[in-house]
């Protein structure tokens, strides 16, 4: 009976979105309510499931449901299953509530767009999608759940498509995305040629069996289509771009749930990366790059959605920071993906807030003392703010530093290299998102006069106040008795012996506080207590310009991907045109010039035809006495 | 009963029908052609149902004397693979006709030639697909060349008589080199105890290697430029480009199938020896087929021939999947086949209602067409997804298992194959936000939404690529046992996985 | 000195050969006394009377078969009997053709453009002299490849060839061109003739014999003068291969059979070639069989030679019945390979495909007999631009002869075309089989070109016509198309019995 | 005398003929030259026949002779409807039909 309600998750929110799309504008006037009733009926399930596995042993709450066998050829079967356990769990609730909060806050955010049914049925799609992918038992169910959500996500950015550069954005995203799913697809392919199966079970069971060089292999292509869908070094260039998209979908998808299935695919693959070092390496140098990486366009960007977008990049390389640290790493990573999920969510629809009383201005450079006009705003997003540069006791200080610590302390030049650069990112975080908070409430005001800043309705703010709740909550309940690594156990199996302490925990969060004290200094000193220029100062040091420029990652595929890439299929256009079909056509023209030499044989003379015949006679003599020769 | 001989004589009665129809009314024809179709597809269906899914035997089979001089014979039958692409044949066959409304209207000649055409050209493809004999297949697989030459040619668009006549010439070159090792292997199989044409038979004929590799490009070469591999494949776009929407469906639908089903029913199974030496060419000729022809499609203006070069890249991917001999490739490839009949269809079809509404086929004079026909906007959005394998539709069932089946022998291939999928992206992603995104061009204002007929038409389409996404077992269960039946035959088995292998050591 | 024997003579063994040439004395005294009113038709029904009588006498010897039935001159077995017949066929389709008067100048011996032209066209005077002639020309037919010594040979090709040489110049509109043609032809005949004669003396000094056992014996003896025996096989030769039109004896072809009325160009290019190839086959097949390794290098050669020459000039055509005419020589291509393939399957193949292209020839030049604008008919390739929409009856029954020249499965140029093919590959001979479909492919591109136009081009406007077909002419295309897509679905029961009777005594 | 000589004769003779059809342009002249191959070839059968020892290549040189006779026949009557109608009988000026 139990095992049978998994599906229920997934079908409830489908069920919505097809009913929408179907329905057409039939069902435009209830459609948003009742999507959003399928996603909070979908969470209602989760939570009931939850309990369901609260009742039972830690061992034992793993449920799995097979609906049918999808593909079976050979050896190679796959059956459409669901898995839930300890780690799908706290993503199906994470996607569910705060999907379903994220419904709630659409209603009125997207109230005065008639599409906004279209877009609640794309919401409920991408709930299901997201559901399948993490409660797919194995790779290939998972798969089509990666992909599902791309194309959701490829689909929300779009939204408005009508501008064309949202429509380039959602195929940018699409596009770097699929780059990512080559590699996923690839590890399927040397899971199945290695171990001859894609289940988790499967794989997890034969996993000892296999080389470490096909391990590797598959752990890193595992790590590119991480990097893809979880905008990671090097395919990172997407997730700015991606939010052309309404901002709850930049909440939901783009900060929340989507890109973070990264990491959750590296955490549930733990067993692989385990018996991978090299693999595992790579994971955490990624995560380490990337945290740097998006921290520093995060300190450059003046559009507050962007600002936000390269902090999540920038939280994301923690996540994958620590889901690179092997065992004691994977429930830190887990943790700060759902803190994370709480604060960035409810900064997001913070942001989402803003632009709403702000006629959809973006540019922080155009806010300024916001803080009196939007007060329920205010402080949501400040809680946010309080617990993503990791000030105890709000959820962050929780996750960031466990991961930090961690990092320490896998020891050697590993353990500083990557626990310093994860310090750093602390700093830098805790200076832009300080900016952030400072040139949008703080300060003088620098919107113009049409702008007429204002409260969100209730239906906006009542979500963000729950999400508030969570960033200042979670990261003690989770780490509350180590409640979430307990319970997580089963899934990452962290090792039994817990590694020296390179550094003691005090020390390390003391460290960590320092720099963010001096992150958030600073950025006082910078935007509090000098003015703020309404357009952004052109005379800037070159680092900075780079920076606007997110670190010239655009230009680099631009140069290195697409001009050749279009240069290539020119070429080959031209070689199609003129050298296959060409060769096939001077074929033609051969036959049909030869045709029109030979024919001058045919003079109308009648003694060259006679002369014709003496040569064919002599001709024809002279070859029979070769060939009796 | 006749199963077989039914179901060819079925449309030709019909063209007979319609035949004695009169000229002047279009509509007569049509429906008559439609019932036709529609009568066809039932009885295969009842056919199918009937079919033994574990019998690897060739079923329903028939056999008469036809030629008795040289020993040709009336020989028909199906295994799993024919019954498949039968079946992708006369299921597309009424939704043609019912997408193409208007299609035989705009030609040189009456609608009711039109019908005649297509009907005959049914027969053709049962008959092509369920021919036992060599001898019985190469007619077929020369004759429907005719038809559609003249629906290219005669109801076609632009360049269509240079399209036609270009598909005529490649394709009889093709096919007469085939008459050439058709004719060797009658002649050998002379030598060896009675002159047959019957492929059970052909197969078991003795060959020097050097003879078999001979005679197995005079076969390949043939289905190479049928389905078209790379570097044969010139003649797909223009041909694709220049005929209506429904011809172009059934021309890449059914028609380029004839080729990868038989390089897996002829080169495989009755040249094993050279199958194998040949291998490694026709990988690399595969994998190139995927790559560039995702390539020029990336650099298409033209809808239609940016989705006939999708389709060499798609065929790319069937042939790999065919030459990978394993038995995932096998299924994959030749779900792939029925998978993109279906996909090919969508897309062409939807892209011929944008057409002929628009006025044109370039890419550039669309634009914002979600506004204004969001439902055509959404199918031929669902066509393009369906043709970069999305999963969960029924053409990443087949893609994946193709690429799987190839990874276990040959990872090399498999692993450049995978950059198909991202180049599927850009290939479907840039006309799809050129048509359908952006603001509404100048010319798309008025456009009119699908109608009921053509709601009607394009429904089982996705009924099929959506249900075999998420249901292919009907499908595969009948294919899987012929596949593997037939990589044993070419003296193959699967691989092992590496973990086993080494136990086996 | 011996006494003097009277020759044995099998009559019923001859009496088609009689019968036909009976058939043109009557017709040469009707033509000289019969009255005008009735002179055409009595002409016609003797014509006609005379072939399916000779036919019908054909059918019922088909199952004899002797060597003695002119004291050894002639043979009659089952692989000239079927010579025969498929003569005496392609000759009543041929001459449903001929009696379309329309194509024939009323009085030959008049000058073009003179008074006297015009006068006997108005007054409707028309000499009928054409059926005697065919029927003459269809006896040497007849002859020819029953011939089974060299004079014999010799006056059966010069019967069938003197009547055609007349006939070729008979056409009533551009005679110029048609006497040209006939001028042309007729002299290079001759000068072939004489290439013939010269070979047969040589055959005649290596072997010491005239008839064709006799030189078979002798070139199994071996004891000759080889020289004698090259010489012999090389100019007798030419004169077949001028016959069939062969490279680089093919240069009358295209001029003839567009230079001559139409309807003869139809009878002469099936007919000759049946009776030309059925008298190769023998001459190679028994007389010169076991020399073999002397000429079938040579023969080869030029068989590979007229297929792509043919194929590849018949491209650049702009005239449809010079298109025909390079078809044909490339067709003597494919059926060289036959003879050359020097079996059983090598024989069977060729006559069938003689069969399948005689009555397809015939079937395609009565197509063209009917397109025509106010001054006869139109041969030029680009006024046939939309015949297809103007006359779908005539394009569409083209088409089909068209692609049975292609050999396009379900007609009955295919069969032939493999039959032929595999022959050849059985014999071993597997370069001329890959040549062979190499212009196969070759030939197919025009073959689709003259499809396109009637089909895919708009028409133009300039008179060009499609006359309502006469009876004759419609049953003659008609019956050809039915054959010809017969013989390419059905052709079983023409296999069978091609297979079970063709034979050559020797 | 040797009968080869004979031979070589006829063959000469035969050669001459063939190279007055080629080279020559009146038409009575070329159709005379094809007369003169076909007496050369009959001069062969003679030989051969007096050489072989049998009449049979006599017997050929009638028959040669009437053919020939018949030849004439058609020929002249041929030429002289050409040279009627183009008031030339230059087998050069006959050259409408070509390519």
């Amino acid at each position: 009976m139990i095992s049978n309600l998994p599906i229920y998750l997934i079908a409830l929110p489908l069920f919505g979105s097809a009913v929408l799309l179907l329905g057409g504008r039939k069902t435009d006037r209830w459609g948003h309510i009742f999507a959003t009733l399928m996603s909070a009926a979908s969470f209602g399930v989760g939570a009931y499931l939850l309990t369901i596995m609260l009742s039972k042993s830690n061992s034992e709450r793993a449920i799995t449901q097979k609906l049918f066998e999808w593909i079976s050829v050979g050896t190679f079967k796959v059956n459409a299953g669901l898995l839930l356990d300890q780690l799908s769990i706290c993503f199906v609730l994470l996607i569910t509530g705060v999907g379903t909060l994220i419904h709630i806050y659409s209603i009125a955010y997207m109230s005065h767009d008639h599409d906004r049914r279209r877009f609640f049925a794309y919401l409920n799609f991408f709930i299901a999608a997201m559901l399948l992918l993490v409660l797919g038992d194995s790779y290939l169910n998972l798969y089509v759940g990666w992909e599902g959500v791309g194309l959701a996500s490829y689909l929300l950015i779009g939204f408005w498509n009508q501008k064309p550069t949202y429509a380039t954005a959602a195929k940018k995203a699409f596009i770097a995305n699929r780059v990512g799913d080559m590699g996923l697809s690839l590890a399927i392919m040397i899971a199945f040629a290695t171990l001859g199966t894609v289940s988790f079970a499967g794989v997890k069971e034969h996993v000892g069996q296999a080389s470490t060089g096909a391990l590797t292999a598959i752990g890193i292509m595992l790590l590119v289509a991480a990097t893809g869908k979880s905008a990671q070094f090097p395919l990172q260039a997407w997730l700015g771009d991606a939010m052309a998209g309404p901002t709850p979908v930049s909440a939901l998808i783009h900060a929340a749930t989507m890109v973070t299935a990264g990491v959750y695919l590296i955490t549930r693959s733990n067993f692989i990366f385990d018996a991978a070092p090299t693999a595992q390496l790579a994971v955490a140098i990624i995560g380490a790059i990337t945290l740097l990486f998006g921290a520093v366009i995060g300190m450059a960007k003046d559009d507050i959605k962007k600002a936000l977008a390269a902090s999540t990049m920038s939280q994301i390389g923690y996540m994958i920071l620590g889901a690179g640290l092997g065992p004691a790493g994977y429930a830190f990573a887990i943790m700060h993906l759902l803190t994370h999920g709480f604060f960035k969510a409810g900064m997001f629809l913070g942001a989402g807030s803003v632009m709403h009383g702000m006629n959809d201005e973006v540019n922080m450079r155009r806010y300024g003392g916001l803080r009196k006009f939007m007060p329920i705003t205010f402080a949501t997003f400040g809680l946010g703010y309080l617990a993503i540069i990791g000030v105890p006791p709000f959820a962050g200080f929780y996750s960031k530093d466990k991961i930090i610590e961690v990092a320490f302390n896998t020891g050697g030049i590993k353990g500083i290299t990557l626990g310093s650069a994860a310090l750093l990112g602390a700093a830098i975080t805790a200076f832009y998102m300080t900016r952030v908070v400072i040139l949008t409430f703080a300060g003088a005001k620098r919107w113009d006069e049409k702008a007429h800043p204002h409260e969100s309705p209730f239906l906006m703010w009542g979500p963000m106040v729950l999400l508030a709740l969570g960033s200042v909550s979670s990261g003690f309940l989770f780490t509350h008795g180590d409640a979430l690594r307990n319970w997580l156990a089963p899934v990452v199996e962290p090792v039994a012996v817990h590694e020296a302490e390179v550094l003691s925990p005090a020390i390390v969060s003391i460290l960590a506080l320092v720099l963010v004290a001096i992150g958030v200094g600073l950025a006082i000193v910078k935007y509090l207590l000098s003015d703020v220029p309404e357009v952004a100062p052109k005379d800037v040091t070159v680092f900075t310009r780079i920076a606007r420029r997110d670190l010239l990652q655009d230009q680099f595929n631009e140069a290195v991907f697409m001009r050749p890439g279009q240069a290539l299929t020119r070429g080959l256009l031209t070689a199609d045109r003129s050298v296959i079909d060409g060769a096939v056509r001077a074929i033609a023209r051969m036959a049909v010039g030869s045709g029109n030499i030979l024919r001058t044989t045919q003079t109308g003379f009648v003694r060259s035809y006679a002369m014709w015949i003496v040569l064919g006679a002599i001709g024809l003599v002279a070859a029979i006495w070769m060939v009796t020769l | 009963m006749n199963w077989l001989t039914m179901l060819m004589l079925l449309p030709l009665v019909g063209a007979g029908v319609v035949a004695t129809l009169p000229k002047s009314n279009s509509a007569i024809a049509r429906n008559a052609a439609l019932a036709t179709t529609i009568i066809v597809a039932g009885a295969t269906i009842a056919m199918a149902i009937q079919f033994q899914r574990d019998n690897v035997d060739m079923q329903f089979t028939e056999s008469y004397s036809w030629i008795p001089t040289f020993g040709i014979k009336y020989a028909v039958g199906v295994d799993a693979i024919a019954l498949v692409l039968i079946l992708l044949s006369v299921l597309l066959a009424p939704i043609v006709i019912l997408a193409g409304w208007n299609e035989a209207l705009g030609g040189r000649w009456s609608a009711k030639t039109f019908y005649i055409l297509i009907l005959v050209l049914e027969t053709m493809m049962i008959g092509v697909f369920a021919a036992t004999d060599v001898f019985l297949f190469y007619v077929f697989f020369e004759a429907m060349l005719v038809p559609v030459y003249f629906l290219i040619g005669g109801y076609g668009t632009g360049q269509r008589s240079a399209a036609a006549v270009k598909f005529l010439l490649y394709s009889l070159f093709g096919g007469l080199l085939m008459l050439v090792s058709i004719i060797a292997l009658y002649v050998l199989s002379g030598e060896q105890g009675g002159h047959t044409f019957d492929t059970a038979a052909l197969s078991h004929l003795k060959m020097s290697s050097m003879t078999q590799n001979l005679f197995f490009l005079g076969f390949f070469i043939a289905f190479a430029i049928k389905a078209p591999v790379w570097p044969f494949h010139t003649w797909l776009p223009d041909a694709a480009a220049a005929a209506t929407p429904g011809t172009s469906v059934l021309l890449l639908g059914v028609l380029d199938k004839v080729g990868t089903f038989g390089m897996i029913r002829y080169c495989l199974t009755l040249f094993p020896d050279a199958t194998k030496t040949f291998t490694p060419v026709i990988l690399v000729l595969a994998v190139i087929s995927i790559i560039y022809g995702a390539f020029l499609a990336i650099g298409q203006t033209d809808l239609k021939r940016l989705i006939a070069f999708t389709s060499i890249s798609h065929f790319g991917f069937i042939t790999m999947g065919i030459f990978a001999m394993t038995s995932q490739g096998h299924s994959g490839a030749t779900l792939y086949m029925f998978n993109h009949g279906f996909s090919t269809a969508a897309l062409f079809l939807v892209a011929g209602w944008m057409i002929s509404r628009r006025g044109s086929s370039k890419i550039a004079d669309f634009g914002g067409l979600q506004r204004v026909t969001p439902v055509m906007a959404w199918m031929f959005f669902f066509a393009g997804m369906s043709s970069l394998a999305l999963p969960g539709l029924s053409s990443f069932v087949s893609e994946f298992l193709v690429l799987v089946g190839t990874y276990t022998r040959y990872p090399v291939a498999a692993v450049i194959g995978t950059l198909g999928i991202v180049m599927a992206a850009l290939y479907i992603l840039i006309p799809i936000q050129r048509a359908l995104h952006g603001p509404v061009m100048p010319g798309n204002e008025a456009l009119s939404d699908l109608n009921l007929r053509e709601k009607i038409a394009i429904a089982p389409v996705v009924a099929v690529i959506v249900g075999l996404g998420f249901y292919p077992s009907p499908l595969l269960n009948v294919i899987n046992p012929g596949a593997v039946h037939t990589i044993s035959q070419a003296g193959y088995s699967d691989p092992l996985p590496q973990i086993d292998a080494k136990v086996g050591k | 000195m011996s006494a003097f024997t009277t020759p044995i003579l099998n009559y019923s063994l001859l009496l088609p050969i009689l019968i036909v040439l009976g058939g043109a004395l009557i017709g040469v005294m009707l033509e000289a006394f019969a009255s005008r009113k009735i002179r055409p038709i009595a002409q016609l029904s003797i014509t006609f009377g005379t072939l399916i009588l000779a036919l019908v006498q054909v059918w019922r010897i088909r199952h004899q078969s002797s060597l003695t039935a002119a004291m050894g001159s002639v043979a009659i077995d089952g692989a000239s009997i079927l010579a025969q017949g498929s003569v005496l066929l392609i000759a009543i389709l041929g001459v449903a053709l001929i009696a379309d008067q329309e194509h024939f100048t009323a009085l030959a011996a008049s000058l073009p453009g003179s008074s006297e032209e015009r006068e006997s066209i108005q007054s409707g005077e028309q000499l009928t002299e054409i059926y005697p002639l065919t029927l003459f020309a269809v006896a040497g037919m007849l002859l020819f490849p029953a011939s089974n010594d060299l004079i014999t040979l010799f006056v059966a090709l010069e019967m069938l060839s003197l009547p055609l040489y007349l006939m070729a110049g008979l056409s009533r509109r551009r005679r110029l061109l048609s006497q040209e043609s006939a001028l042309k032809y007729f002299l290079l005949g001759a000068f072939s003739s004489a290439f013939f004669l010269f070979g047969a003396a040589y055959l005649y000094g290596y072997s010491g014999s005239v008839s064709f056992a006799g030189i078979r014996e002798a070139v199994i003896g071996g004891s000759g003068n080889d020289v004698f025996l090259l010489m012999g096989i090389a100019f007798l030769s030419i004169g077949l291969l001028f016959k069939v039109g062969a490279v680089p004896f093919h240069a009358w072809t295209p001029d003839v059979y567009q230079g001559a009325p139409t309807p003869v160009t139809a009878f002469m290019a099936a007919a000759t070639k049946v009776a030309a190839f059925g008298a190769m086959l023998r001459i190679f097949y028994t007389a010169l069989a076991n020399a073999y390794w002397d000429w079938r290098p040579v023969m080869t050669t030029i068989a590979i030679i007229t297929m792509l020459f043919g194929s590849f000039v018949a491209i650049a055509q702009r005239d449809v019945k010079r298109m025909l005419a390079y078809s044909s020589i490339a067709h003597a291509g494919f059926l060289l390979i036959g003879v050359i393939a020097l079996n059983k399957a090598g024989l069977d193949a060729s006559i069938f495909y003689l069969l399948a292209y005689g009555v397809t020839t015939i079937g395609a030049f009565g197509v063209v007999t009917l397109v025509r604008d106010s001054t006869g008919e139109v041969t030029d390739l680009k006024r046939w631009a939309g015949l297809g929409k103007r006359s779908p009856f005539a394009a569409t029954l083209f088409a089909a002869f068209l692609l049975a020249f292609a050999g396009i499965p379900m007609t009955s140029g295919f069969i032939g075309k493999f039959s032929i093919f595999s022959a050849a590959y059985e014999s071993g001979n597997h370069a001329i089989v890959i040549v062979g479909v190499l212009s196969s492919a070759i030939a197919a591109y025009f073959y689709i070109r003259v499809i396109v136009v009637m089909f895919f081009n708009d028409p133009v406007e300039d008179g060009t016509t499609v006359v309502i077909p006469s009876i004759l002419t419609r049953f003659a295309v008609t019956t050809a198309f039915a054959v010809t897509i017969f013989l390419g679905v059905f052709p079983a029961p023409v296999l069978n019995f091609i297979t079970s009777t063709a034979l050559l005594l020797r | 005398m040797n009968a080869a000589n004979y031979l070589y004769v006829s063959a000469l003779l035969f050669t001459i003929g063939a190279i007055g059809v080629v080279v020559r342009r009146n038409a009575i002249v070329v159709f005379m030259c094809v007369e003169l191959m076909l007496n050369a070839a009959n001069l062969s059968f003679v030989t051969f026949a007096r050489i072989n020892g049998n009449l049979e290549g006599q017997v050929v040189a009638f028959f040669t002779m009437v053919v020939a006779a018949c030849e004439v026949v058609v020929g002249l009557a041929i030429i002289v409807t050409i040279y009627r109608s183009r008031r030339s009988a230059s087998v050069d000026d006959a050259s409408l039909l070509k390519r």
